[in-house]
């Protein structure tokens, strides 16, 4: 009896064991997936608010003009229609989680990738100067160039840099190495960037060091 | 004449702020930065009477910016502007030096009116951004 | 030996039952997080929605009207800034977990959009005869249906109707299209009314036209 119960024992404590391990997995991931949902909730909340802001100040900006400089008030109110489209554009599409990609929910999801993964991110926290029809690319080119960070470039920080006319994922890491050419993210990348009329360039980093992908736009 | 910096990331606000104010008579814009690290510099060079600077922005922030500037160039007033308030900023903002703390939404005139006030040695503070910035978040008080 | 395992035995399976409860109400507690986010994002996404939905509406107006009215464009571009500045105080104020939305406030702004979009409204006056437990859902209601009337109908008139029981918003537009199933805003009012207890159903406007949008309390 005494054998028996031990042996019961051991066994129940091996099992507890287990489904300890396991319930500390799934909580450890839970609470991952929470927390970033929580931070992307918050940093697009920002982002929106920034596109408000502006929106604001520019239509203020066009009122006071309207009579002195009707040009630029012009050119204001025009502004002002793409930016509201844009930010309605990120905003269903950020709803729709992961069906849509909008470049502000990328922003969102890259500071969070890459603290995560101990890479010390330096991101843009404004998406909206990036004309409309460039910034779905541009939100996949950040997707595919902070995974590529991540996955390949063993980096201590990573900087994007964001204008109208290029965007560009750059690391301080080990630098490409001899391309195995089993990846598709960059080829589908360029693939994508040739359906939309812009360039895919990869080169060393800055200072010579790591990796850097920049995808530019005719002017 | 009243000398202005304006430190903000997002170009396209700080150009439309800096337009909106350059229409006030006794103010001139005499400096626009995109990043923290830039205002010290640039404040330097060109000697601004109040500095606008944003509290998020690449490099560092617009409160470590306003502490360097009271060092720097002690003569520049600041007033800080954002788009959030959040637990801690005001506080913050009132330790590094600065003179006055508003949204960055402020109507032109009222904000070109907070300008004046600062320059004058007035303190300006937008109250839902007090407020927000005093209830927002867990624990404001234990907020360093 | 026995004795001593029996008192580890039952001990442990006190402290099991313990750890079990107190899973329970984390997972409850992870629950209610989860569903508080859940309501954050659809407020964000129905404020920012309609608002964004009527700045980019009133900022083409503006400036179409722009040389042949000038006073109108002025008034557009002034209510422009109102717009975006309550906007952003919408989301400053979801952002504290705050919601304000009011049946009158949502009337009075649905007028305002609707006759921006150049679509003639029909709306009630009053909405004093609402019960207070409804008038919320009745507020969000409207926000959606005239959103979607401006984005999707191309309709000349919307008509609301309003009583105790039910709102209704109908336009005499070019009715549903085969469904791209992109949007959130009908969904988010579905799951906004099965919280309360309520029905969401559409079906074409009246004399067979259109899209109609009904929301339905139980007696
Ligand atoms: N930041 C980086 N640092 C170092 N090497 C990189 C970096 N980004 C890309 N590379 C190199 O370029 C190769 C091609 O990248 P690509 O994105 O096309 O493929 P992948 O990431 O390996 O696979 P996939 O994207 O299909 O999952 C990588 O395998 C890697 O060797
Ligand atoms: N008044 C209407 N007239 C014609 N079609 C409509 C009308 N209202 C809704 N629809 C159709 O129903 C679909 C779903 O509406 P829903 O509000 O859920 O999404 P949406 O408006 O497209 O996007 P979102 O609300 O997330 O911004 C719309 O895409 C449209 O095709
Ligand atoms: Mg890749
Ligand atoms: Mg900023
Ligand atoms: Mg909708």
């Amino acid at each position: 009896v005494l054998l028996a119960a031990a042996a019961v024992w051991s066994f129940r404590l091996a099992w507890q064991r287990q489904a300890k391990l396991m319930a500390a997995e799934r909580d450890l991931s839970e609470l991952a997936v929470e927390e970033e949902r929580a931070r992307i909730a918050r940093d697009l909340h920002d982002i929106l608010g920034h596109s408000l802001t502006v929106i604001s100040v520019k239509a203020e900006l066009a009122e006071r003009l309207f009579d002195d400089d009707p040009v630029r008030a012009r050119a204001e109110l025009q502004d002002l229609q793409r930016l509201s489209r844009d930010a309605l554009a990120d905003v269903r599409s950020t709803a729709q989680g992961i069906r849509g990609i909008s470049l502000p929910g990328e922003i969102a999801s890259a500071r969070m990738a890459l603290e995560s993964a101990g890479i010390e991110p330096s991101l843009p926290t404004v998406a909206d100067d990036v004309p409309s029809r460039w910034r779905e690319l541009f939100a996949w080119t950040l997707r595919e160039g902070v995974t590529n960070v991540i996955r390949h470039s063993q980096a201590t920080r990573c900087e994007v840099e964001l204008d109208p006319a290029h965007i560009r994922v750059s690391d301080d890491g080990r630098g490409p190495c001899p391309d195995d050419g089993s990846g598709n993210g960059l080829e589908g990348l360029r693939q994508r960037a040739r359906l939309a009329g812009a360039t895919v360039t990869t080169s060393p980093g800055p200072g010579d060091r790591g990796f850097s992908l920049t995808v530019s736009v005719p002017a | 004449m009243i000398r202005l910096l304006i430190a903000d990331d997002q170009a396209l606000v700080r150009g439309a702020l800096a337009a909106l104010l350059q229409l006030e008579d006794d103010l001139e814009v005499v400096a626009e930065v995109a990043r923290g690290d830039e205002v010290v510099d640039a404040a330097r060079e060109s000697k601004p009477d109040v500095a606008l600077l944003d509290v998020e922005m690449p490099g560092i922030d617009g409160l470590a910016a306003a502490r360097l500037l009271r060092d720097a160039v002690p003569t520049c007033r600041v007033l800080m502007v954002t788009t959030f308030g959040r637990p801690g900023y005001l506080k913050q903002a009132m330790a590094a030096g600065a003179s006055g703390f508003v949204v960055k939404d402020t109507p032109a005139r009222q904000l070109a009116d907070a300008v004046r006030r600062v320059h004058s040695g007035l303190r300006v503070v937008d109250p839902t951004l007090a407020a927000e910035s005093l209830t927002q978040g867990d624990s404001p008080l234990t907020d360093r």
